[in-house]
C-alpha cells in the first residue's frame, strides 16, 4: 500500500472515485435515492450535484427495481452507471433486475450486450438496524457468475477499487459499510487504480492466516495485534474482492504457515467463508494441519438489541479464540 | 374513469360525542408525549437503530383506528408506534423494545421499526418500504377466508398503512390488483406526510397532485381526509371501513399529513423550510382538537392539565419499565425464536404461549 | 383525471402510400411464415426450451415499428421473434438461435426467448415477465442523456413492449413512474391479446375493460389501437412516437390484438372456445391488408404469390443456414461471453468487434 | 424406503400431498399462477379445482412478490399456504417477501408470529430454457436462517417430504424440478410423512460418498450403478433437505469410505457443495484420505443449446471421473 500523508474518510474516498471517474468520462453518472438534493443518505455523495449538475446526479424515488433496471438498459446502450442503494438490503426488491439482466446480459445476447454497470451501497450491519436492514450480500449473490464483487476494508481500497469499478466493463456489486464511512485512512492525491483479484496482506505473520473480506478485516487485525503480545504472528489476508477471488495469495499464506481461519461477517452456510475454506482444502490440504475455522456471524436473523447484536457478529475476540483453536492451543 | 367516493369528499362531518373526542384527545397525546421521550432516549443512546417518530401524524393512526373494530387486522411501515399506541399496545412494551429489552413487544429482537403486538392485532412495523402491502392482502385474504371457507362468522377489515413514499414500490401495486382482483376486504391508508425522506412527493411521484388516480387505476373507491383533523379522518374512515366490511372490497384513503421533526434522528432536514413546517405546526392536531372541545365546553384547563399529566404519567412508567427490564441473555435469546420447532442447533421459542392457536389446535403431529 | 389522447382516438387514419403497405404485408408475411416454421421445426425437436410464437399479432410488431427510425431502441418480453424480424433481423440469425447453433444471433446462448440484435438496435428479448420495462426506460434515458449530456444531437425514443400479463408486475408500475418523473421517451407498448398463459386479462387484471386508467396513473397520454389493422396501428404509434419524440416524455399505448395459437408450443387452450378463435382469425392482420391492396388494384393475385414464394424462400434460407451452422463447441464458447474482461478461468468474448464502442473509444485503460 | 406395489408420478406425490393436507387442514390452501383453471401449468394440481373450489385452489395474476407477500400475511394470521411458483427462476422478483418477511418474522416478532407457509414449484434447469428460467435457487437462499428447504428426487421423498412441510410451523422453500414431474416411483397407499433432516442413503457402498439433493441424485445412482460394474462400491447419500442439512449421516458414511464427492446442480462458489465439503472437513478431516470432490454446474449463466447445457449441467460422466480422482483411480 502507497505511504500518503493525506488522510480521507472512506465515504470521501468513495467521493473522490466518483468524482475522478466522473470528470474522466462523460458516461459515468450517479443515480439512487437522495444522492442530489440530500446530499446523500451517508453524505457520500456531497457536493456532487453541484459538480456535475443534475443531469449526471439524479434522484429516485423508492423504485429499487425500476432504477437498478433502468442503469442496466443504460449500460447495455454504453453509458457507465453508478446505482447506490441507500443499504444493500434493499437490494432484495430489485434482485431479479441485478441478478437475472445485469450478470446474465452478455452471455445471453452471446457476447453483443455489455453491462458496465456499479450498484454499490451499504452492505452488512448497521448499528442496530434490525434483520431487514442488517443483510450481508455476499452471503446470497457471491454464488452468481458473470459479476464481481468488491469489499474495501480502508478508504485506501475503496477508493481504488471504485475507480476499477467503474472502469470495468462487466457488472460490479460493491459493497460498502455504513460502520466504516468515517474511518479515517491515507489515500495519496495521486491516481491510482487497484485490479481487482488481487488480495491485500494486510499484516504479515508465520503462524496462522487470517482470511476475511470488507469490515471484519479490522476485527482480524485488530486479533492480530492482540495475539501477536502472545507471541501469535497472524497473517491478515484482505480479498478486497470476493468475485474474482484471489485464492493463489491465500493458498500461498496456508503453505506458509499451515492454519487458516476465515473471518466473513455473513452467515455460515453456502458462504464466502465455505468457499474460502472449501478452495482451500482443494488446493492446500496438504498443507494444513488443521481443519479451516471459520468465524461467521451466528445463524440467525438480525437481532435489533445491542448485546445480541454483538453477540451475532464477528469480533475479535472470536477470532482470537478461533486462531487458538486453530492452532491447538485451546 | 376515476372512481371517487363522492360522498366521502362532501359529506358533512358526523357528529362524535365528547367522550369519544376526549379519549382520541388523550390517544394523541399520548403518542406525542410517548415519541418526545423516545427522541429524548435516543439523544441518550438508550436507543439505537434507526428511529422515526409519528408527531404531526398523531390523527392519523387514532382516528383511522378508531374506525375499525378491536379485531380488526393493523398493518404499517416503519414509522409505526404510533399505530402500535392507537391499536393499543401498552407503551411500556414498544418502549421496552426501543431499549433492546426483553420486556420488549419482541424481546429486543425487533426495535423501533419492528413492533409487533399480537394482542391487539398489530402486525408490525416493517421497514422495507412497500413490503407490507403484500402483507396487509394476506390478512385481509385471511380475515376472508376464516369468513367463506373457515365459517368464522365475523367480516373483518384490514388496515395497511404506508407513507408517500410507497406509492412508488412495485410491491403496493401487485398489492392493490390483487386486492381488487380478489375482492379483498383491505383499506390501503396513505398516511400522505408530503415527504419520503428528503424527497418531496412532487419529485419523486408521478400525479402528486391528484393521487386519486392511484386508486383508479385498480377500480378501488378513493377516500380523502385532512390528517390535522382526527374527526374527518375518523368520519372519512368510518365510511371506507363500513363499506369495505360489507362489500368485503378494498378501497383506498389518502390522509393528507405533515411530519413535524426529520424522517429519522439524524436528518438536517435542508429539504423544506422552517415557514412550512411552522405553518404544518399551526395546525397541530392536538391543539387544534383541544381547542375545539375547550369552546364547546367539553375540556376546560384543568382537565386538559390532568390528561397532560396522565400521559406523562404513563411514558414515565413506561420508561422505567423499560429500564429496569433485562437485556436478553445471548445464550438463550440469540437462537430463540428462529423457527418454531427445534432443529440442530436452534433452540425453542415462545410461540406456543402467544400465538393465537395452541399447540394443541394445531393439527400438526410433530 | 385520465390524460387519454383525444387525437389519437378520433383522428382519422391517414393514408399511407401502397409501396409502404406492401412493405409492410410482406413483413408480416415474413413473421407468418418464419412462426409456421418455426412451429414445425419445434414438433421436430430441432428447437428446444419455451417458444412463443407470434401468429396473430404480426400488425403489432410492424405497425409500431414502422412509426419508428431505425436507430430508436427497440425492447420486448419473450414473444420476441416478430419484433426481431419487423426490427429488421435477418431471419436467419433469429432461426440459427433457436436452432442453438453459433450463427444464431446470440451464438445459441439465449434462444428463442432471447433474441438480440445490436446492429439494429433490437435490445431483446427477456423472458422473466415484465423485467424488461425497467431496461426499457434505461434505453429511452440513455438516449435523453446521450443527447443532453454527450451532445449527440439525436433524439430518439424507445419502444418498450409488453403483454397484458406484465401490467401486474411491480416492475412496470415503477418503470411508468420513474418514465413520467424522469421525462423518459419511453413508449411503453401493451400488446393486449387478451390472455396471459391460460388467464384471461378480466380474471387477473383490475380494469381490464378500460386500461386507459393504467396510463392515467403516472400522468401519461395514452393511446389505443386495433391491432388487427397494421395502418391503424402505424398511424396511432405514429403520431404517439412524434409526440414522444418532441416532447420527450412517455407514452403508452395499448394495440387491442390476439394470438391465434397457443401460449407456448404446449398449450391445451381449454381456456377458450374455438369460436372465439376463429372470430379472431376472420380479422386476420394480414388477410385484410392483402384484401385491401388488392381491392384498391395495388395487389394482384400474381404479386402476392410471388410475395408468399419469396417469404417462403427466406425463410428456408433461414432454416438451412441454420442448420448448417455448427453447434457451439463447450470448450470454446461455455466460458465464453460470462465477462468482457477475462479473469480466473474465464475466457475472453466476442463483445470488442459488436459493440458500438471500440476498445479504443472506451476510456478504460485496463 | 417403505416399497409398494403402487407406482405413481413425481406430479402425482406432489398433487397427493397437498390434497391429502388440503382435506385434513381446512387453513391449507393453493394458490400461483394458473394452478386452478388451467390445472397447473405443469398439471401438479389438476382436478384439485375441481375437489376444493376456487376459494381454496386460486388463479394468481403474474405478481409474484404480491401473492407471495399475500401468503406470509395469510400465514401470519394461521393459514396454512401452500404457494406455488411455476419456476423458482421466478422467484426472484419476490426475493423481498420470500427473503425479509417469510423467515424472519418469528424473530422479528420476538416469537409472536410464526409463518407457516410451503413456497414450491420447479427449481434448475428444465430442457433448454436459458439463464433466466434455470434458476437453482438454493445456491442463493440456502444462507438464510430460519427458513426449511427441501429438494426431493423420488415421488416417494416427493409426497412424504411436502407432507410434513405443509404442516411445518415455519417456512419451507420446497424445490421440485420440472425435468423429474413424468418420473414414476413407488408410493404406497397409506399415509407416512417424512421428517426434515433425515438424509436417506438411496445406495450402500463401502469405497466412496457421493453426496447429492434432488435430481442429480439419479446421476450419482447412475454413476454408482456403472461404478459397480468396475467393482467400485459408492454410497449415495440423498440430503433430502439442504436445511436442515443432516451432516450426520453424511459424515458418518465418510468416516466409513475415506472418500467424498458432493454433486450439486447449482453454481459451484458459495455453494450448498461448499458447505457440505467444509461441514465434512470440520467433523471428518482425519477421516479423509483425499480432499472432498465437488460437481457442480459450470460457472457461467445457463445456456440455451443443448451441447452447451449439457456441458455445464453435472452428469454421470462428470461423477465418475471425480469419484476416480477421489479415490486417486485417475
Ligand atoms: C425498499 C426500501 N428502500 C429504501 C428504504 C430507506 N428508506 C426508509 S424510509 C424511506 C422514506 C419513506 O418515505 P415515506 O414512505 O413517505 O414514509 P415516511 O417516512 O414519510 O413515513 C426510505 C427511502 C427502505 N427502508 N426500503
Ligand atoms: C415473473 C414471471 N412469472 C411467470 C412467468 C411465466 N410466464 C411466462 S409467459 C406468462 C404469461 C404472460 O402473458 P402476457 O404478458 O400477456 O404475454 P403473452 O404471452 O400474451 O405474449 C407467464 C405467466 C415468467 N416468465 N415470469
Ligand atoms: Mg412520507
Ligand atoms: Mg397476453
Amino acid at each position: 500500500m502507497a505511504v500518503a500523508s493525506r488522510q480521507i474518510q472512506y465515504r470521501e474516498a468513495l467521493r473522490e472515485a466518483m468524482s475522478e471517474e466522473m470528470r474522466r468520462d462523460k458516461r459515468v453518472f450517479l443515480m439512487g435515492e437522495e444522492v442530489a438534493q440530500y446530499q446523500g443518505a451517508y453524505k457520500v455523495s456531497q457536493g456532487m450535484l453541484e459538480e456535475f449538475g443534475d443531469k449526471r446526479v439524479i434522484d429516485t424515488p423508492i423504485s429499487e427495481n425500476g432504477f437498478a433496471g433502468l442503469g442496466i438498459g443504460a449500460a447495455m446502450m454504453g453509458l457507465r452507471p453508478i446505482i447506490e442503494f441507500m443499504s444493500w438490503s434493499f437490494s432484495l426488491v430489485a434482485a431479479d433486475q441485478i441478478l437475472n439482466n445485469a450478470p446474465k446480459m452478455l452471455y445471453m445476447s452471446g457476447g453483443q450486450f455489455a453491462c458496465p454497470i456499479v450498484f454499490r451501497g451499504n452492505d452488512g450491519a448497521g448499528g442496530q438496524l434490525g434483520s431487514t436492514h442488517s443483510w450481508t450480500v455476499e452471503g446470497l449473490f457471491a454464488n452468481v457468475p458473470g459479476l464481481r464483487i468488491a469489499i474495501p476494508s480502508t478508504p485506501y481500497d475503496a477508493k481504488g477499487l471504485l475507480k476499477t469499478a467503474i472502469r470495468c466493463n462487466d457488472p460490479v456489486f460493491f459493497l460498502e459499510s455504513e460502520r466504516m464511512l468515517g474511518n479515517k485512512g491515507p489515500v495519496p492525491e495521486e491516481e491510482y487504480l487497484i485490479p481487482f483479484g488481487v488480495a491485500d496482506i494486510k499484516r504479515t505473520g508465520k503462524d496462522c492466516t487470517l482470511v476475511s473480506f470488507g469490515r471484519p478485516v479490522h476485527f482480524c487485525l485488530e486479533a492480530a495485534e492482540k495475539l501477536a503480545e502472545e507471541g501469535i504472528e497472524c497473517e491478515v489476508i484482505d480479498g478486497r474482492t470476493i468475485r474474482p477471488l484471489d485464492i493463489d495469495t491465500i493458498v500461498e499464506s496456508v503453505k506458509k504457515t499451515n492454519y487458516c481461519v476465515v473471518v466473513d461477517q455473513s452467515w455460515p452456510f453456502g458462504s464466502v467463508a465455505s468457499e474460502v475454506a472449501t478452495q482451500v482444502y482443494e488446493r492446500a490440504m496438504d498443507y494444513l494441519d488443521n481443519r479451516v475455522f471459520r468465524v461467521c456471524s451466528d445463524d440467525v436473523p438480525a437481532p435489533y438489541s445491542k448485546v445480541l447484536e454483538q453477540a451475532m457478529l464477528p469480533n475479535p475476540g472470536k477470532i482470537i479464540k478461533a486462531v487458538k483453536q486453530a492452532m491447538y492451543l485451546e | 374513469m376515476t372512481m371517487t367516493d363522492p360522498q366521502a369528499v362532501t359529506q358533512p362531518v358526523e357528529r362524535v360525542n365528547a367522550t369519544t373526542r376526549l379519549k382520541w384527545l388523550r390517544d394523541m397525546m399520548l403518542i406525542r408525549e410517548f415519541e418526545l421521550r423516545t427522541m429524548q432516549a435516543y439523544q441518550e443512546a438508550k436507543i439505537g437503530g434507526f428511529c422515526h417518530v409519528y408527531i404531526g401524524q398523531e390523527a392519523c393512526a387514532v382516528g383511522c383506528i378508531a374506525a375499525t373494530n378491536p379485531d380488526d387486522p393493523v398493518i404499517t411501515a416503519y414509522r409505526d408506534h404510533g399505530h402500535a399506541l392507537a391499536r393499543g399496545m401498552e407503551s411500556r412494551y414498544a418502549m421496552a423494545e426501543m431499549f433492546g429489552r426483553v420486556g420488549g413487544c419482541a424481546k429486543g429482537k425487533g426495535g423501533s421499526m419492528h413492533l409487533f403486538d399480537k394482542r391487539t392485532h398489530f402486525y408490525g412495523g416493517h421497514a422495507i418500504v412497500g413490503g407490507q402491502n403484500p402483507l396487509g392482502i394476506g390478512l385481509a385474504f385471511a380475515t376472508k377466508y376464516e369468513n367463506e371457507v373457515l365459517g368464522e362468522g365475523r367480516k373483518r377489515i384490514t388496515l395497511c398503512f404506508l407513507g408517500d413514499g410507497a406509492l412508488n414500490q412495485g410491491a403496493l401495486h401487485e398489492a392493490m390488483n390483487l386486492a381488487t382482483v380478489l375482492e379483498l376486504p383491505c383499506i390501503f391508508v396513505l398516511e400522505n406526510n408530503r415527504y419520503s425522506m428528503g424527497t418531496a412527493i412532487e419529485r419523486g411521484t408521478s400525479m402528486a397532485h391528484d393521487l386519486s388516480v392511484k386508486a383508479a387505476a385498480y377500480g378501488m373507491p378513493y377516500y380523502q381526509a385532512d390528517g390535522m383533523d382526527v374527526c374527518a379522518v375518523y368520519n372519512t374512515m368510518k365510511r371506507a371501513v363500513d363499506r369495505a366490511r360489507t362489500e368485503q372490497f378494498p378501497a383506498f384513503a389518502e390522509i393528507k399529513t405533515y411530519r413535524f421533526k426529520g424522517h429519522s434522528m439524524s436528518d438536517p432536514q435542508k429539504y423544506r423550510s422552517k415557514d412550512e413546517v411552522s405553518e404544518y405546526e399551526d395546525n397541530d392536531p392536538i391543539r387544534q382538537l383541544a381547542s375545539v372541545l375547550t369552546k364547546s365546553g367539553d375540556l376546560n384547563d384543568k382537565a386538559f392539565k390532568a390528561m397532560s399529566q396522565s400521559v406523562r404519567d404513563e411514558v414515565r412508567d413506561a420508561i422505567k419499565w423499560a429500564e429496569q427490564s433485562p437485556e436478553p441473555d445471548p445464550s438463550v435469546d440469540l437462537y430463540g425464536d428462529v423457527v418454531t420447532e427445534p432443529f440442530g442447533e436452534y433452540g425453542s421459542t415462545s410461540l406456543p404461549e402467544m400465538c393465537d392457536h395452541e399447540p394443541g389446535d394445531l393439527p400438526a403431529d410433530e
